[in-house]
């Protein structure tokens, strides 16, 4: 026989050293058999179970945020632990940051950090913070059961019994794709509750999978990030949104889709009732929704536009509204909803017609980046949702139309049809404090040389956009079938930007004609009539009124 | 850090509307926004003057270019158009121009 | 035109501006401005700051009829800096109190007498952060002479104060507000001196955080000024409900109308020198407080119910028969 | 120089005759010493002729509200002093216009209070309520005249000073202060550059802080350069008030007449227009609104 590698005879590494730190952190509960820990013993806790260089997922996400644990591990002594790897959808909080400046940790693989993305990038520049790599939320999670599997799991939930089971309630978010990948590879998993009690209203994370308990007496820290007042969108968004549906949904028939949460489908989700309507389009466009609850898709709910909407989280105020609509949200038997991030990622990158998304840069080639100099904010989900997924192998019929359409990249599969999702930008021609948001080179340029990346942070590749949206009108991106001709579409929706004023009007006239641009006028739209009171709700209130008083607003919405 | 007036001239044939309409007047001041006053000279007059004053500035061509453009479009010759203007992009200029058209229709 | 009166009438008070909100609370096709757009008489003070003026300078003035009544309308624009008064509003404000004053005296010198069509009323709508601070002396000094015609006008010209907008009515026109004849506010309206933004750096966000807009609603908000009976109205936010709680009122009687008034007497003055003593030695921690000590049990209720389950059911401060500082 | 920053009481001996000043009794009436203190209010003689004084005590924190300090005006202290104004007017209310008793403001005021007690309560009607008094009062006759020592500032001044039959202050020279905010902080609420503040302040009375400016835009009747002064340049004042009344000439006192003062002076050109404008509009709209002389009442 050749000489062989010798035979691996130790099986058990991981589970020995998870038992050996589950009766150090076991000291520190209430009773014996206990998972109870007391929340002035946490920190304690988090130094008996944590070691150096361990790699902790603490639980960061959109909306709520293990904020007490969070705490407790920024104060650990930074002698025992340090150097800490941090996986995490989300940077959200001050607290995951004073991690990195304390030394706590060092290290950091996330999707998404616009709340702290000023301090991550002086971080970063300070040398505190190394940045792996910066995910979509699909390619974190699809990581943790590969190579970035997390040795501590720090969560978050509503309450839990004494077994350990855990009630996420509506906001569910990230913990059961943490848990999951932590636990069963013999991780330490801690979870921070509002209460303990007897009986849970449902069950979402087994009692078995969580190894510590911390009853904290609060509610975790929870954004309202999806809420946006209906009041702050604009006449322009007003028009941007009416050639969405009438440009867009309508032509293409599109049932399913997943919406960014600017004011520009924000409108859209508020012209529903009022524009799409009579247009006759209910029952015919945006029926099937993968979004957070949007509070202002209540109206379009009401309205009966609306079959079915899956959520990455919760959002506040949304609950009773949710549960009092079982057949429209993913509602659990206990009565409340559910919601996943990692499955409604998964449905809105494989499952839908469109997405709809706003940006703040835009170049020749169409691609887009919310980058900013001196920021680094990630990615979050919106690429795993803006792009075409090439695994996708069912069909509807605006999947079909798109990839009829799509001129360029049908000639590279010879004569098999194939679809194609509709990844739509909505861009103002100039952004706040008259910045132009169409440039010759985006700032994610700039950025990247700053902080070192290997490539620029695109949000969305220019060859992802099927239709560009401006208030001066839809350039139908799939429809060309050339770069060229590309690259002149984007120029004739870029108003007078720079980038706009090189637009040759005998050319953009011609692009009309082949309907791969439309104006507002092209389409049957009056400039002069796009404004705010065409929308079904105009205010928070409204949106209240539209629920029969469901809806509960956060206290920071209310203005009456 | 003054404000900067722009005046803009046209001479064309003014459209023939039955529209019943003295002055019209939208918009308001203020971040991102503008108000537009817009009156109507005797009937025969063929002048449109229009004066742009406006806390942005170093923005005169493109406001050559809107104003050109709904010029050209809407062809309201015989008024004087006073613009007040903070600040607002090209979208929401066009926007409220656009409006004032409305506006003088429903009148 | 009547067409748009009518729309104006179903639309929420907050969302019509300044003129809308003149026009639609007076009798359709009655109002008529003064010193309309069209007049240009801007502020020459915010040009030299860089600052774009508005042909109206922010504040709408004119004359009407509400119901049966001749009125002086002024409704201020919280969407030009603020609302704030600066040296043109805050003169027209000033003149529109004097034009109505003489108004009246014109009806008497013709031997009407009110209840004839006798009687002019002055109304003001507040949607204001008080001063403009770019021409803050001048705007100071104009709420002087605000509060010296109101004096001159008791008695004779009722006035009445509407508080709907989205800005409410703070700073120094807080003090006017409080001296007009009827209060009628929505629960969108708000009233008060101090911005929550000032409170807050003074007291600390752990006090009061101005991004807890319930809070701030809560502290100066309609619902709570019907309760102290600031507000002798509150109406939903509604132009119509604005439009007919004002015509109403300014059909009413003179004494009537000034029985409504809060402070402007001795008496009155030992009221609020009474309510003052409830809230003395932090015994007042929330406006909740107060609401409990005037008998309200149900709070949240009264806090979510629509305005006139509210009007219903609040009970409101008895005016005098309670408080006294211990 | 010496400043009279928190020295109310000083003020009042300098203006009073000596001795005179009998504190919390007005009109007759006495009011409990311990309410409200840094609202000082009393009777006192000038001349030998009874006065009542209303005056800021800074030295006085209020202990029952804590953001009553340093002079700032809260919720007691507007009532107090509005209800020292209704004890005087009732006190002479049978007398002749002639003989109704001045009142003087001394006023040393860095403002309202700002605070959440004092926002659920209602801070606007103690202050609204003090002026509505002052104003009842000056239209009743008693002349009222408020000399400035010290800080007068937004709306402390508004409620205690403004409504005078005439203001006097002190010069810039004693630190007399007369402002809404000071130039640095219009500058931050604005966002105007503070540079460019400045270079306007010189030429424009309208926004910026000073006792000058105020006197171009008439709100401040008259300066006074020393101390020693203010008995004299208020004696003055309360005979020519008194003349002014006797011949029904209420609108050349109070704050109308500092309206014309400014147009005057030239600190408010622009409202001038704006009176002139609207009186003439008025007067064409007068027909429409009210009807035609003859016409019979519409319904």
């Amino acid at each position: 026989m050749e000489s062989m590698a010798a035979r691996r005879t130790e099986w058990t590494l991981r589970k020995n050293e998870f038992q050996k730190r589950l009766c150090e952190g076991r000291q520190f509960v209430d009773e014996p058999g206990s998972k109870t820990v007391n929340p002035a013993d946490c920190v304690s806790l988090l130094e008996a179970v944590i070691r150096s260089g361990d790699r902790v997922a603490l639980e960061g996400n959109n909306q709520k945020q293990a904020d007490f644990l969070a705490d407790c591990l920024c104060n650990v002594d930074v002698e025992r632990v340090n150097n800490l790897h941090m996986v995490q959808s989300v940077i959200a909080l001050p607290s995951h940051c004073e991690l990195f400046e304390r030394g706590i940790a060092g290290l950091a693989d996330f999707s998404y950090s616009s709340p702290q993305s000023a301090r991550v990038a002086q971080m970063v520049s300070d040398g505190k913070m190394k940045i792996g790599e910066i995910h979509t939320y699909l390619e974190l999670f699809g990581r943790y059961f590969v190579d970035l599997t997390p040795d501590v799991a720090l969560v978050t939930a509503i309450s839990a019994d004494r077994a350990g089971n855990l009630y996420t309630g509506p906001n569910t978010e990230d913990t059961p794709t943490i848990v999951e990948a932590t636990k069963f590879r013999q991780g330490i998993v801690v979870a921070q509750v509002e209460k303990i009690v007897d009986k849970l209203p449902r069950v979402d994370i087994p009692g078995e999978w969580v190894d510590f308990l911390v009853p904290v007496g609060r509610p975790c820290y929870t954004e309202p990030l999806f809420t946006r007042d209906p009041a702050l969108i604009t006449d322009v968004h007003v028009l941007m949104a009416m050639m969405v549906i009438k440009g867009i949904y309508a032509q293409y028939g599109v049932k399913s889709l997943n919406h960014g949460i600017g004011f520009g489908t924000c409108a859209i989700e508020l012209l529903l009732p009022t524009f799409a309507e009579s247009l006759g389009l209910k029952g015919k466009v945006c029926s099937h929704w993968t979004v957070n609850p949007h509070p202002s898709l209540i109206p379009a709910i009401e309205c009966g536009f609306v079959e079915s909407i899956h959520s990455f989280g919760s959002e506040v105020g949304m609950e009773d509204y949710m549960a009092n609509r079982p057949d429209v949200f993913f509602v659990g038997p206990d009565g409340s909803m559910r919601s996943n991030r990692a499955m409604c990622q998964v449905a809105g990158h494989y499952a839908v017609d469109a997405f709809v998304g706003s940006t703040l840069q835009m170049d020749r080639y169409g691609n887009s980046s919310t980058a900013v100099a001196g920021r680094i904010a990630g990615f979050g989900g919106a690429p795993n949702m803006g792009c075409d997924p090439p695994g996708r192998r069912h069909s509807t019929a605006s999947w079909l139309r798109a990839g009829r359409e799509s001129t360029m990249t049908r000639g590279l599969i010879g004569p098999v049809p194939r679809g194609r999702k509709l990844v739509i930008q909505m861009v103002e021609t100039f952004g706040a404090g008259r910045v132009p948001s169409f440039v010759h080179r985006l700032d994610a340029w700039t950025l990247m040389e700053e902080a070192g990346f290997k490539v620029p942070p695109i949000m969305m590749y220019g060859d992802a956009i099927t239709h560009l949206v401006t208030e001066e009108g839809i350039a139908h991106l799939l429809r060309c079938d050339s770069l060229e001709q590309r690259e002149s579409a984007i120029k004739a929706v870029a108003g007078y930007t720079d980038l706009g004023r090189e637009a040759n009007p005998k050319e953009t006239l011609e692009l009309r004609r082949q309907g791969i641009v439309q104006t507002p006028e092209d389409l049957g739209i009056d400039i002069g009539d796009a404004n705010t009171s065409h929308l079904a709700a105009r205010s928070i209130r409204d949106l209240v009124e539209w629920s029969d008083g469901l809806y509960r607003p956060p206290d920071r919405f209310r203005e009456w | 850090m003054a404000l900067e007036r722009l005046e803009f001239e046209f001479i064309g044939e003014p459209e023939n509307g039955e529209n019943d309409w003295e002055y019209l007047h939208i918009g308001h001041v203020m971040s991102g926004d503008l108000e537009i006053l817009a009156e109507r000279l005797p009937a025969q007059a063929n002048v449109t003057r229009i004066h742009v004053t406006t806390s942005a500035v170093g923005f005169g061509s493109v406001w050559q270019m809107v104003i050109d453009e709904f010029m050209a479009t809407h062809k309201m010759y015989g008024c004087e158009i006073w613009i007040n203007d903070d600040g607002a992009t090209p979208a929401v200029v066009k926007l409220r121009l656009w409006q004032l058209v409305r506006e003088m229709s429903a009148k | 035109m009547d067409d748009r009166w009518n729309r104006m009438q179903d639309l929420p008070f907050s969302r019509l501006n300044a003129r809308e909100r003149a026009v639609a609370i007076c009798n359709p096709g009655s109002f008529n401005e003064l010193l309309c757009p069209r007049s240009k008489l801007t502020s020459p003070h915010l040009p030299a700051m860089g600052q774009t003026p508005q042909f109206d300078d922010g504040i709408v003035v004119g004359l009407g009829k509400a119901g049966k009544t001749p009125v002086v309308v002024v409704s201020q624009e919280s969407r030009f800096v603020g609302g704030g008064v600066g040296e043109v509003h805050g003169t027209k404000m000033v003149m529109a109190i004097r034009l109505a004053l003489r108004g009246q005296r014109i009806l008497e010198s013709r031997g009407r007498s009110p209840g004839d069509g006798g009687q002019v009323a002055l109304v003001i709508s507040f949607d204001t952060g008080g001063v403009r601070l770019q021409e803050a002396n001048a705007g100071l000094l104009a709420h002087s002479e605000v509060m010296d015609a109101f004096q001159a006008a008791r008695g004779k010209v009722p006035i009445i104060g509407v508080v709907g907008g989205t800005v409410g009515c703070f700073g120094g026109m807080g003090f006017v507000a409080s001296s007009v004849d009827v209060l009628i506010m929505s629960d969108v309206g708000r009233l008060g001196l101090t911005g929550p933004g000032v409170i807050e750096e003074v007291v600390g966000t752990e006090e009061f955080d101005a991004a807890n807009r319930a809070l701030v609603w809560r502290t100066t908000g309609g619902r709570h000024r019907f309760i102290t009976r600031d507000a002798d109205f509150i109406v939903e936010d509604a132009m119509k409900a604005f439009r007919e709680k004002v015509s109403e009122v300014a059909g009413w009687p003179l004494k009537k109308i000034s029985e409504k008034r809060i402070i402007g007497t001795e008496e009155m003055v030992l009221e609020q020198m009474r309510l003052v003593g409830l809230a003395a030695n932090d015994k007042i921690q929330d406006s909740w407080d107060l609401w409990r000590q005037f008998g309200n049990k149900d709070i949240e209720y009264l806090w979510d119910s629509d305005v006139s389950e509210f009007t219903a059911h609040a009970k409101r401060w008895p005016r005098g028969r309670i408080g006294e500082r211990d | 120089m010496i400043n009279f920053y928190g020295r109310g009481r000083d003020a009042i001996e300098l203006i009073v005759d000596e001795g005179s000043f009998e504190e919390n009794v007005c009109g007759g009436e006495k009011i409990d010493p311990e309410f409200a203190e840094s609202a000082l209010v009393g009777t006192a003689t000038i001349s030998g002729e009874i006065v009542t004084v209303i005056a800021n005590d800074a030295g006085f924190a209020n202990p029952h509200f804590r953001m009553v300090y340093a002079g700032l005006m809260g919720l007691e202290e507007g009532l107090k002093m509005a209800y020292a104004v209704y004890l005087t007017i009732k006190a002479d209310k049978d007398k002749p216009l002639a003989e109704k008793r001045p009142i003087i403001l001394v006023v040393d005021t860095p403002g309202m209070s700002p605070g959440k007690v004092e926002e659920i309560i209602g801070i606007y009607k103690s202050t609204g309520a003090y002026q509505l008094a002052s104003a009842e009062a000056r239209r009743l006759g008693h002349p009222i005249v408020a000399m400035v020592i010290g800080r007068a500032i937004s709306g402390g001044f508004l409620c205690h000073g403004l409504q005078a039959d005439r203001i006097l202050a002190l010069s810039d020279m004693f630190g007399t202060m007369i402002h809404v905010m000071p130039l640095i902080g219009i500058a931050r609420v604005t966002k105007i550059n503070i540079m460019l503040l400045e270079e306007l302040a010189e030429s424009n009375p309208v926004f910026a802080a000073g006792v000058s400016h105020f006197y171009n835009l008439g709100g401040v009747d008259g300066i006074v350069e020393e101390v020693e002064d203010m008995r004299a340049s208020i004696e003055t004042q309360i005979a020519e008030i008194r003349r002014l009344k006797a011949g029904g000439e209420h609108d050349k006192v109070g704050p109308w007449s500092r309206l014309m003062s400014g147009i005057r002076r030239g600190g408010r050109k622009t409202s001038e227009k704006v009176i002139e404008l609207m009186e003439e509009e008025f007067e064409k709209a007068l027909p429409c609104w009210l009807g035609g002389e003859d016409d019979e009442p519409t319904p």
